[in-house]
């Protein structure tokens, strides 16, 4: 059932994506549709570094993948502190489609508009990951290590005070908290998760192009999490597994091959209006 | 020795308003001063200079004879002087206990490491600090409405918490922004009874009043601020039957 | 020669995004919305033209009736989508989404119908050449220049000499205020988001036009436009034009210096800057 | 399947008898194609091609009295939606063999195919790395990378000495830009000026304008969208050199424009008989344009391996498909061709755009 393993893979690849985005947009509340050129990096990262003369191995790859992710989210999100919200808006868009021309044209770095193929498979202790099967229980690892984070900081003081950062900082800085610091640690965080959800991506197909890193999969980040619910982890999970279901689920409502693309991505879009009108906080989420 | 707090030469303007005129005044140790005049005055403006969300255009703060013009808003939390606000400006989604860890300084598990790779002390350290927040709540006497949502809380309780917090931070000089406004007298009375505690545990206050009553009942000493200038400087008794003040505060006699 | 030539249709391009621009800083500066689902109505006006074209209408008609149309589509929008949201108090988030995903209805529900070819327009004039000298430009390029200065010229003395334009300008500048006064905020952004639907579609007919109709065009043009917006100050009408120009010709004269896959990379790369050194714009309109 | 049965098909190969159905089930094959986003254009023409050969042969009763269903998925052109349909046909439907269009997609799911044997179909993309890329990868036209050599020869042989290229920034153009500095390099020409256009914009004005501007006497072009765009810009602008690229060129509308006049390019020999064009025309209300034609040859392929593998008795899986083509080897549908290697040789011809036609300059033959 190869099939379903894919897509449980996939889904769990997005969960951690989802936790990313969710940090920063739900629970900080710096609106970013640059998530996937993040997630990009982290899989161009431990591509090249499994691909190289002397080839490291998966885990230390995804390592250095995570750190170059860290620092890039933390410059990609400094901005969001000095611009307020609109204007950081189009800073976004703007960060997104240098990122897309930059993995485009780049060649000798990204091997451009043809991608990547030949990545070879992870191996973990030792252990080389093949099949599909072994690849879920990977990502089920790695994503259920990722909700386990996530849980804990929300848990802990850590939690407590991005939320209050979202609600007022000015209060929070008057109570003597340094709000910059927490907002770049959890922006530090959103990167490290981003980029191991693009290891995992790089190993699992074998294969990346700039077109999975493009503006249309930040948009679709941006909107598991809503649908999915902000701000919680609950939201993370279920978004992801829901909107990947949802393109399976369509084509087997058997509308006239012709049109049936648009209508699903009409479909798509319909859903987005509706939940933002009739249920904004999605399926389990807090209020955005 | 110089005083506990000493202001000088605050002077600063927004665009064509000139909120601060050269005003200066000393703060001392363990009193509870009152800070009056009419609106527009520029006493929240002295709040704002003090605790750092403000630079002034010229003059300077001093605390314990440490210069603290210039420092963030933290820097000026852990040199002792914590604020509150006009609007309370708590957090209506948490709870009134998490509102007053939020100020507790130094807890462990702020920070994304701490909190993911030693969860078992991060649990162990909250433990202590909720037990030191319930502490301070039941010092102002909101121990039973701890885990209620500030939302559900009512004006004279939120009030109380805006307080708990600012005690919370550990500070010894406490900016409390009209903390009497708009309560019944049966709240008013417990958030009187609340400053002399607090002045019992050796804080000092400095407290923005309309309230004269109030002002008469806990004030060791009144700053009376006209248009960012301190006209006068004095007991509470003296300054309030001034009529020359009188006139300027309420146009017209008492 | 060269650098003339890429000017020139630099400025031609300047012109039609800034009627984009202009139309956009009109709904952004007055409601606050991020409307991306302007983006929708700019391609849709296109392709309603071309089917009057085919369908051998009457020139003038086949380019007012889309007008109407899109006019009609954009109140409707505000009424039934934004309005509603308003209401429920969403964040801006909750309406960025909403529009981003009207967006993705319109251009969908015409890749649908027109399926996602590149259509030409069943015209002759417009691809006609005229010379100035060493610089080249087709009947369309020409017509996009005059329509787009009579489109600025117009809204400028819209917003300033009309009363409704007045009264607009007076929601934008104050919200809460305009709430308790008799000016009904609700209505007035009915009005503004018409009229930046109108305007929207002149360039939504006129550089398919000249370049061919897709499903998919409107994005880049809408957010460069949104770059000239805020480089030029939100609510400068002025600013947001004049940028248009500049990033337009800048993104063309680029070519000189540098291999053109980069020119998107450069209207981004003077964006970020401009963020992090000037926030507020170049034209930072008066409050 | 009843022995009957087949002996009847094989006896009244001319003839038409619809079989009994008893027994004869549906044999289905896959498609993975972009029929949404940038690529919706090509990839929509993609699935009309190979869906009107199969309805065809359905008419006829389908092959061996099995009728033949195609499952179409859309990939977006993105991998990883790719490697979700490849494995949901496979695993589902147990597809033999899947019809695939772009390079990138194809390039992600190749591995895949030959883990699995599934037969991998691919007759629109070009990219040089398709070659090798997997044995079960069958590519029914030849890399752009064939083509280039081909024009580059042709157009340095014209005289031509000094050249810009003109590249789509996406894979085909990429490769195709590398391909020219090679070929028109050992062709003896100097390549002065390259410029690249992004995929789906069809603004070319700036790149034609800096192309000029180096002075080259023939341009070398890649795109596969917006050339009627392109052409009319060129003649808008009064360009003087000559344009040269490959089979994308074979457009209708670009063709029918006299803008192109003067337009030289190789071109797959390959072109439906009208009647077949003008059935086309009247399903979809399309021209049967050059991808179509393709994926209605390519499907036609498969079909007639099929018939071999059942004639044969055999099960319908990857590795029969495989096999048999390859003993088939020679295959004479819309278009000759010949699987010395898993991509397909074939006949090219040189062609001229002249007032409204595509007229034969010059016929290469399979060396």
């Amino acid at each position: 059932m190869d099939f379903l393993y894919t897509y449980i893979v996939l889904a769990e690849i997005y969960v951690l994506l989802g936790l990313s985005t969710n940090l920063l947009v739900g629970i900080v509340g710096i609106f970013s549709v640059s998530q996937a050129a993040v997630f990009g990096v982290g899989a161009y990262v431990v591509a090249h570094l499994m691909m190289a003369a002397d080839p490291l191995s998966f885990i230390p790859s995804l390592v250095i993948a995570a750190a170059c992710c860290v620092a890039l989210n933390i410059l990609v999100t400094l901005p969001s502190l000095r611009v307020s919200g609109d204007y950081f808006v189009v800073t976004s868009f703007g960060i997104q489609l240098l990122a897309t021309a930059v993995f485009i044209n780049w060649t000798a770095g990204t091997g451009g508009a043809n991608g990547l193929p030949g990545i070879p498979p992870p191996d973990v202790f030792g252990l080389s990951i093949e099949t599909t099967q072994q690849y879920v229980m990977l990502c089920t690892a790695a994503s259920a290590l990722g909700c386990l984070a996530f849980w804990l900081i929300m848990r802990a003081p850590f939690g407590r005070l991005l939320r209050a950062i979202r609600e007022d900082e000015t209060a929070v800085a008057a109570a003597g908290k340094n709000v910059l610091r927490a907002k770049v640690s959890a922006a530090a965080l959103a990167g490290a998760f981003a980029g191991t959800a693009g290891g995992l991506y790089a190993t699992f197909l074998s294969f990346i192009d700039p077109f999975s890193f493009d503006l249309d999969a930040s948009i679709l980040l941006l909107t598991m999490i809503v649908v999915g619910g902000a701000r919680t982890l609950a939201g993370s999970i279920v978004g992801p597994f829901l909107l990947l279901a949802l393109p399976q689920v369509l084509t087997l409502v058997d509308i006239p091959t012709t049109i049936a693309a648009a209508a699903r991505q009409l479909i798509y879009g319909l859903l987005l209006i509706a939940f933002m009108l009739f249920r904004p906080q999605g399926l389990a989420g807090e209020r955005l | 020795m110089n005083a506990y707090m000493q202001v000088s030469g605050l002077d600063h303007r927004f665009g064509g308003l000139h909120a601060l005129q050269d005003c200066s005044f000393t703060i001392e140790h363990g009193r509870i001063t009152c800070l009056v005049g009419p609106n527009g005055a520029g006493k929240t403006t002295i709040f704002n200079v003090i605790t750092g969300f403000l630079q002034p255009d010229e003059g300077s703060v001093a605390f314990r004879d440490r210069r603290l013009d210039g420092l963030r808003p933290q820097a000026i939390v852990h040199a002792g002087i914590a604020r509150t606000f006009q609007n309370l400006r708590l957090f209506a989604d948490l709870t009134a206990l998490d509102n007053v860890m939020i100020g507790i300084a130094g807890q462990f598990g702020e920070e994304p490491i701490g909190a993911i790779f030693r969860p078992l002390h991060t649990a162990r350290a909250q433990k202590r600090r909720r037990h030191e927040a319930l502490g301070t709540l039941d010092h102002v006497g909101l121990a039973d409405r701890a885990h209620d949502v500030v939302r559900n809380l009512s004006y004279g309780e939120q009030k109380l918490l805006t307080v708990a917090r600012v005690l919370a931070t550990g500070a010894e000089l406490l900016l409390l922004d009209e903390p009497a406004s708009g309560l019944s007298t049966g709240a008013l009375d417990a958030v009187m009874a609340l400053l002399r505690r607090l002045q019992g545990d050796g804080k000092t206050l400095l407290v923005v009043e309309h309230n004269t009553r109030v002002v008469q009942q806990i004030a060791d000493e009144v700053l009376f601020l006209h248009q960012g200038h301190l006209m006068a400087q004095g007991t509470p008794e003296r300054i309030i039957s001034d009529p020359a003040l009188a006139e300027i505060y309420f146009g017209g006699a008492l | 020669m060269l650098a003339l030539q890429l000017l020139v249709t630099g400025l031609v391009t300047g012109c039609a995004l800034g009627v984009v621009a202009i139309s956009f800083s009109l709904v952004y500066a007055t409601a606050k919305i991020f409307h991306v689902a302007h983006a929708g109505i700019y391609t849709l006006g296109g392709y309603l033209a071309w089917s009057l074209m085919v369908w051998r209408v009457p020139l003038p008609l086949a380019f007012l009736l889309p007008i109407a149309a899109c006019t009609a589509l954009g109140a409707l929008m505000q009424s039934q989508l934004y309005a509603r949201l308003a209401r429920r108090r969403a964040t801006h988030l909750v309406v960025l989404i909403a529009s981003l995903g009207t967006l993705s209805v319109i251009q969908n529900i015409i890749a649908a119908v027109y399926t996602p070819n590149i259509l030409q327009f069943p015209l002759d004039w417009s691809s006609r050449m005229v010379a100035f000298g060493p610089v080249r430009l087709n009947w369309t390029q020409l017509l996009t220049i005059v329509v787009s200065v009579a489109a600025y010229a117009g809204t400028m003395w819209f917003a300033h000499r009309t009363i409704l334009g007045k009264r607009i300008r007076a929601v934008a500048s104050n919200p809460m205020l305009a709430d308790i006064t008799r000016l009904q905020p609700q209505t007035v952004y009915i009005y503004v988001i018409a009229i930046a639907s109108a305007l929207v579609c002149l360039p939504g007919i006129l550089v398919p036009l000249d370049l061919g109709l897709q499903p998919y065009n409107g994005v880049t043009p809408l957010l460069t436009a949104t770059i000239a917006m805020i480089a030029g100050g939100v609510g400068s009408i002025t600013g947001a034009f004049v940028l248009s120009l500049v990033i337009a010709v800048l993104q063309n004269l680029s070519l000189l210096v540098m291999p053109g896959e980069w020119s998107i990379g450069v209207t981004f790369f003077i964006f970020v800057i401009f963020m992090l050194f000037r926030p507020t714009g170049l034209f930072a309109a008066a409050r | 399947m009843p022995r009957v049965c087949i002996g009847l098909a094989a006896l009244a190969a001319g003839l038409v008898i619809t079989c009994a159905s008893a027994g004869a089930e549906t044999i289905r094959f896959g498609g993975i194609l972009p029929l949404t986003g940038p690529g919706a254009l090509i990839g929509t023409a993609e699935m009309r091609g190979v869906q009107f050969a199969v309805d065809q042969a359905n008419a006829k009763g389908g092959i061996h009295g099995n009728q033949i269903e195609v499952q179409f998925e859309d990939n977006q052109a993105k991998p990883d939606q790719s490697i979700l349909s490849f494995n949901k046909l496979t695993d589902l439907q147990h597809v033999a063999v899947i019809f695939t269009g772009y390079s990138g997609p194809t390039l992600a799911m190749a591995p895949l195919a030959t883990r699995k044997k599934v037969l991998l179909v691919n007759a629109g993309a070009q990219a040089d790395g398709l070659a090798k890329a997997s044995p079960y990868l069958i590519n029914t036209l030849p890399t752009i990378g064939g083509e280039i050599e081909v024009i580059s020869r042709w157009v340095a042989g014209q005289g031509k000495k000094n050249a810009g290229i003109l590249f789509e920034n996406g894979a085909a153009g990429m490769a195709g830009r590398d391909d020219y500095l090679k070929s028109f390099a050992e062709a003896g020409g100097t390549v002065v000026a390259q410029e690249a256009t992004q995929f789906g914009q069809t603004d070319f004005r700036p790149a034609l304008l800096k192309i000029a501007d180096a002075k080259p006497d023939v341009m070398l072009v890649v795109i596969t969208a917006g050339l009627l765009q392109m052409a009319q810009e060129y003649k808008q602008l009064d360009l003087k050199f000559t344009v040269a690229g490959t089979t994308f060129f074979a457009d209708p509308s670009t063709i029918a424009d006299p803008s192109s006049t003067g337009f030289v390019h190789t071109q797959l020999r390959i072109d439906a008989p009208p009647d077949l064009a003008a059935q086309f025309k009247a399903k979809y209300d399309t021209d049967m344009e050059f991808f179509a034609k393709q994926y209605y040859n390519a499907a036609q392929i498969v079909l007639a391996t099929l018939d071999k593998v059942l004639a044969e008795g055999k099960p319908v899986t990857g590795e029969t498909m495989h096999n048999a083509l390859f003993e088939i080897r020679r295959f004479q549908g819309l278009i000759p061709l010949e699987f010395k290697t898993n991509t397909a040789s074939v006949p090219m011809d040189i062609n001229e755009m002249r007032d409204g036609k595509d007229v034969l300059l010059k016929e290469i033959k399979l060396e």
